[in-house]
């Protein structure tokens, strides 16, 4: 039941390494954003918290249609890799890889905020006067007491991509190893009535989403941090 | 070499004016009402209330100075914060170590065993930190500040939860660490027996302004000393322990005053200090016979104020020039006729050697 | 040698089987299609999709492709579409358009997107002319092109479609009866093809789009109800 | 600039209405959810919150499939409405909503859940002993110091709702007044190179977004509940 | 009518086993070292540690009993967390108001600004929670509950960070609550000194055990009470301000015997306890002349025990049968020759009025 057939096997592929990617490179761009949104009160905070939060409100359609204007051979971006002689960036794993990012930033975001948000100032002073410096403080006090928010965004930030549809129809096509990921290649299947792929390739995904979810969850909670 | 704050601090309902320089040794005790500044004054010694124009210098360190400001992490300042502050990530010992493993190992006074056993909590090593009673988390908090092998200990109410027998056991031990290592301790307490029985000075503090800054010697035989809104005048007698009779008792003083006091509280020789509560210090115009009372003391009265209602505080001038002071009705001073450069005698009732 | 061909949905079934026999007599090309409204291959193309052939379901994107400068060939027919009505639940071939309105068995009606679906358009203009296009309004439910138009239809979820006759060809749906709609009511379906300019000077594209044009392709495209150009 | 047409303000009342009741039912729906998840750590919740987390990790047009099979007229749900004389609910406003709530599931009930976890007993203990029952307790405690997850739950959720596309597009059939919202109405006007049509209601769309987000923000940073 | 309690309650390093009725009046003091099982107990009152197969009941109210289980909201409880537990979204008034308001309108028995102005913190009713300093937090958290006006107030060590003077408002208030309504209280504290003014009976917890459980009055007397392992024993004696001389002095105590206290600290005729530390009071054969001590009664000594090394505790019957102590040194005992049956003189030089 389970035999998927070479073109599925890509896709699953280019699928994950998409979501690798765009959580790995969220979660390294959200964490100071996010650590300097809940650090204030400014209005220069809230007009950014807008922006970060701006992917949310917009169509994966519409950003999927920007996106391929500007990273396109005739955009801002595209255009001038095109005239250093590189390539353009629409419909390029590159090119989804980067309006991924975007697209799911809020969802890396907002969870992380909200967790450094709800840390009080007491862990970090107490660490200062043990001798931690910055990074120090980071790793051993604030990573650990705020990997419930940490889990939130990158579960949510992996699937949000994983589920990515719209954006990448605009911007990446369908090129079979570069673009065509899970999501496309299912409505492909669909529409070719394959319904037996497609069926398959769902169960599939169903299943292993299931168990790594199960695993993720309960190694999460076994090291949850107790509050009083 | 001095631990200098001047800083100014002013909050909607509360505004904070110091300037204060503190010998770098022994225990300063912040004493004061609550509200009146005392964790705000350790958070700028500490740099973590932000206050523009403060100065903070520490020997001859500047830790804060117009932009100079250097981070609570290169400070080398261990803390006991008021309230509990246990990481809660981590299990007592991983609280303990926390600072510890970031100390140079040359650095490192102290170690997790002597540390543990001292404060009793050996037992709760692997214990996370929310499974710990209130008194055992503030007794976590004060190892992992020491094991830090800080420079300066910022201490804020750190025994308030702790039972005597605890307190006993804690209070020498940092006596000692202080004199031993010349940690200094900046300590807020409530307690006036936990400042006689640290302290060299007590900094006063009245809603956010120093209102004085003195040797414990002296906060003790003042007698309008906040410290004794409650407990009345004390003094402290200076002498050591000298070959004495037997029959569990010993002799403290010197050449010039002997006290019998109980035998195995100190080694002999070293010098002590007495405390002695002005309230069980009777006066008597002459030797009384055939009481229970060991320690009777001829002195010369020096100063007779009136103390608190109906009572006076009557100072006397012992044979080797310490004072000593009674404090005793208006009543029976007025019976006795006691007057300036009168020879009476002091009867002292109870001592309390302090460590 | 690799290159890519974009075509439109109405291709779905017919290009697969021919592109079954061209592979099995060129194994050594390695060759990716992409399937879509005529409308997004065209918008595509013109932002940098890596299409190095385009099979249009209406001569007239591949036109204004030339037009913009995205080509290496003029525009050439390749096929003549048809437009059928086609059901899962009614018998389709007992069906007319002016009767969609009023059926009471129909309650969604699925076409495909006009606005870049070029069979979605046909269907539009066919409704238009018999008249029932007002009134099959609230009936209407849109795919995002044809195949998918036509996957509504064959889920149940839509009770009767107006799809293209290769759709309606595909074994699966064959089973049931189509209705074939008279091509006096809309423009004719004038399928053309171009290469890209990222397809010029490959000779592998070059020969397929030859290979278009065998007998054994157009008895392929005939199969599937194509009508090849003279 | 910013005349649209009459159909592009059907597709944002659609939209609009489709985002808003999807936030309100899954708040309703989240929230018991998340309280219990965060109330304990058997493998019965692990489990649960593994099947709540699927719809994230499935790409929307798996969903939609199997949505439309589902709801369709010969599915589960679909087939049993119609043998009722009921209308089944592939192509309306109805089955897009229910597609929504399955499909936004997780982004309320994760953020809610941790906010719960972050809770502690201390907060609920001391309400009880001040005479506050379950109900009062929740309004006037809870509620107010998880409010940060709340405003998350609620933006991620309107947020990937109004993002929503693949879900829409399988199950919806892009019907005016019922179905069209705004992410399929702009790929419609993307793919018919409709250029202006797609700008104009992207401008609209972004500067409108902007300061809802901007309002919301500052509000619930002006509420904000400290913490030591 | 009492508050019993039987539970067993096992965890990993710690056993609690208690069985125990206190009488539904006055305030029970629970005193025992870190870590014994106190904040455990009142927990298991408030219903907030869920064990199994305990028993809870309150007067005639069955709390828990088998499957019966009150939730805590429908008992009644005022409680003071040992640690910091304002609810942080709320101002201090609203924290303040948060039980007052679901108080039925009947059942209050104390309004805002009489507990605002009682405990200092009229001037910070506006003060988000976070902008309060530590003892400032703890008086809001006792305002709190005592504004709920609850059938039983549960208070965990709810003065550890406040200071003497405001103990010294406090602690009356407490007093006089239950006094006049009747509401029974159960304090932790480590405070000797807030057990002797407050307590009236007083339950001592060694690991997860109920050593004992006696009045004040045994404990204050009983020359090994685990109160004194660090002040010494305490009496407190009964009796009532007397019409008495001026000079700013008062007679106190009844027909037989008779102190002389300061005018002032109590209202003539109302029954009060005076306390008076063994360590105060000297033993003297005959009576003693030209002494600053104003109050020297006649003993007859009934016992004579050793107490810490060195030391003995004379008790000596007055004349209207109540008992005072006097700690002495061994040697002191030895010299004078007391015996049982003795007549002798206590000087007694300072006492203590109890509230
Ligand atoms: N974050 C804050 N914002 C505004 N005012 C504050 C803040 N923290 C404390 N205060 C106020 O500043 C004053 C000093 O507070 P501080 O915490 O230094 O007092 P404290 O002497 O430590 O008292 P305690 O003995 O009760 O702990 C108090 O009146 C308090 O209400
Ligand atoms: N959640 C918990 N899980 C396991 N053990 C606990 C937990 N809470 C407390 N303990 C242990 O139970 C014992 C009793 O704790 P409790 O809090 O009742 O002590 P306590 O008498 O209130 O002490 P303190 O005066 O220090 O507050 C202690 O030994 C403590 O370590
Ligand atoms: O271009 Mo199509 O084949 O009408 O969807
Ligand atoms: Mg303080
Ligand atoms: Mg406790």
């Amino acid at each position: 039941m389970l035999e998927l057939s070479p073109a599925d096997w890509q896709a699953i592929e280019v699928t994950l390494r998409l979501c690798f990617y765009t959580t790995l490179i969220l979660l390294i761009i959200a964490t100071p954003i996010a650590w300097w949104l809940s650090s204030g009160q400014s209005a220069a905070r809230v007009a950014v918290q807008a922006i970060v939060a701006l992917p949310l409100v917009l169509p994966p359609t519409v950003l999927g249609f920007y996106m391929l204007i500007v990273l396109g051979p005739r955009g801002v971006i595209g255009g001038t890799l095109e005239s250093f002689g590189l390539h353009h960036l629409a419909f390029t794993f590159e090119g989804i890889l980067i309006a991924s990012v975007l697209y799911s930033m809020p969802f890396a975001v907002q969870p992380l905020a909200e967790a450094f948000g709800n840390l009080g100032r007491r862990p970090v002073e107490v660490a200062s006067s043990l001798g931690a410096g910055l990074i120090d403080r980071f790793i051993t006090v604030i990573l650990p007491l705020t990997k419930g928010g940490f889990v939130v965004a990158a579960t949510l930030t992996f699937a949000h991509t994983l589920g990515e549809f719209g954006v990448i129809l605009m911007l990446g096509g369908s090129i079979p190893g570069e673009t065509r990921v899970l999501s496309v290649l299912i409505y492909d299947h669909a529409e070719a009535m394959n319904y037996e792929s497609a069926h398959r390739l769902s169960l599939m995904l169903l299943i292993f989403a299931f168990f790594t979810l199960f695993v993720v969850y309960s190694l999460t909670r076994r090291f949850k941090v107790a509050k009083i | 070499m001095t631990l200098a704050i001047k800083a100014r601090l002013k909050r909607s309902d509360f505004e904070l004016d110091v300037d204060i320089e503190l010998p770098l040794n022994g225990v300063t005790s912040l004493f004061g009402r609550s509200g009146c500044g005392k964790t705000t004054l350790l958070r700028i010694m500490a740099g973590l209330e932000k206050v523009r124009d403060a100065e903070v210098r520490f020997g001859n360190q500047i830790w804060q100075h117009g932009r100079h400001f250097v981070p609570l992490h290169q400070r080398q300042i261990g803390i006991v914060f008021q309230e509990h502050s246990l990481l809660p990530h981590l299990s007592v010992r991983g609280n303990l170590l926390y600072g510890y493993k970031r100390t140079p190992e040359s650095l490192r006074r102290l170690h997790l065993g002597e540390v543990t056993d001292m404060l009793g909590i050996t037992g709760l090593l692997d214990r996370p930190t929310d499974r710990l009673s209130g008194g055992q988390r503030q007794r976590v908090s004060v190892g992992r500040a020491l094991l830090a092998s800080p420079q300066l200990l910022l201490l804020d109410e750190p025994l308030s939860a702790l039972d005597t027998q605890n307190k006993r056991e804690i209070m020498p031990f940092l006596s000692r660490l202080t004199a031993e290592s010349g940690v200094p301790i900046v300590m807020v307490t409530h307690s006036p027996d936990e400042v006689e029985r640290l302290a060299d000075r007590v900094v006063f503090m009245e809603d956010g302004r120093i209102t004085s800054h003195e040797s414990l010697q002296k906060t003790l035989t003042r007698p309008d000393s906040p410290l004794f809104a409650d407990e009345g005048a004390v003094c402290v007698l200076e002498g050591s322990v000298q070959p004495g009779p037997n029959d569990g008792l010993t002799r403290f003083g010197n050449e010039h005053i002997q006290f019998l006091i109980q035998t195995g509280l100190a080694p002999q020789g070293k010098p002590m200090r007495l405390r002695i509560h002005s309230n069980d210090v009777a006066i008597a115009r002459y030797p009384v016979e055939e009481v229970s009372v060991m320690n009777q003391l001829p002195v010369t009265i020096e100063q007779i104020v009136a103390f608190r209602p109906g009572r006076v505080l009557v100072a006397g001038k012992l044979r080797d020039g310490q004072t000593l002071t009674a404090e005793i009705t208006e009543h029976s001073c007025r019976k006795l006729g006691l007057e300036n450069g009168q020879h009476v005698h002091a009867l002292i009732k109870s001592v309390a050697l302090l460590e | 040698d690799k290159f890519t061909i974009a075509a439109a949905s109405d291709l779905r079934f017919a290009l697969d089987d021919i592109l079954e026999v061209y592979r099995h007599d060129h194994p050594e090309h390695e060759i990716a299609v992409v399937y879509g409204s005529s409308g997004k291959m065209t918008t595509q193309i013109m932002n940098g999709a890596p299409y190095d052939l385009f099979f249009s379901a209406d001569i007239s994107f591949p036109q204004r492709l030339k037009a913009e400068g995205f080509t290496a060939t003029d525009p050439a027919i390749y096929a003549i579409g048809r437009i059928v009505i086609w059901s899962n639940t009614l018998d389709a071939s007992e069906l007319t358009l002016g009767e969609l309105p009023t059926e009471p068995h129909i309650r969604r009606i699925a076409i495909a997107q006009p606005s870049h679906a070029p069979y979605g358009l046909r269907a539009q203009e066919a409704l238009r002319a018999t008249g029932a296009w007002e009134a099959v309004q609230p009936k209407l439910v849109f795919g995002e092109n044809i195949a998918h138009t036509a996957q509504m239809v064959e889920s149940g979820a839509a009770d009767v479609g107006i799809i293209a006759l290769s759709l309606a060809k595909f074994p699966d749906m064959a089973r049931h009866p189509h209705h074939l709609i008279d091509e006096k009511l809309h423009n004719p379906l004038t399928q053309g093809y171009i290469v890209t300019k990222r397809g010029d000077n490959k000779p592998p594209v070059a020969d397929f789009a030859h290979y278009m044009e065998t007998d054994a392709a157009h008895q392929i495209m005939e199969r599937y109800g194509f009508v090849m150009p003279e």
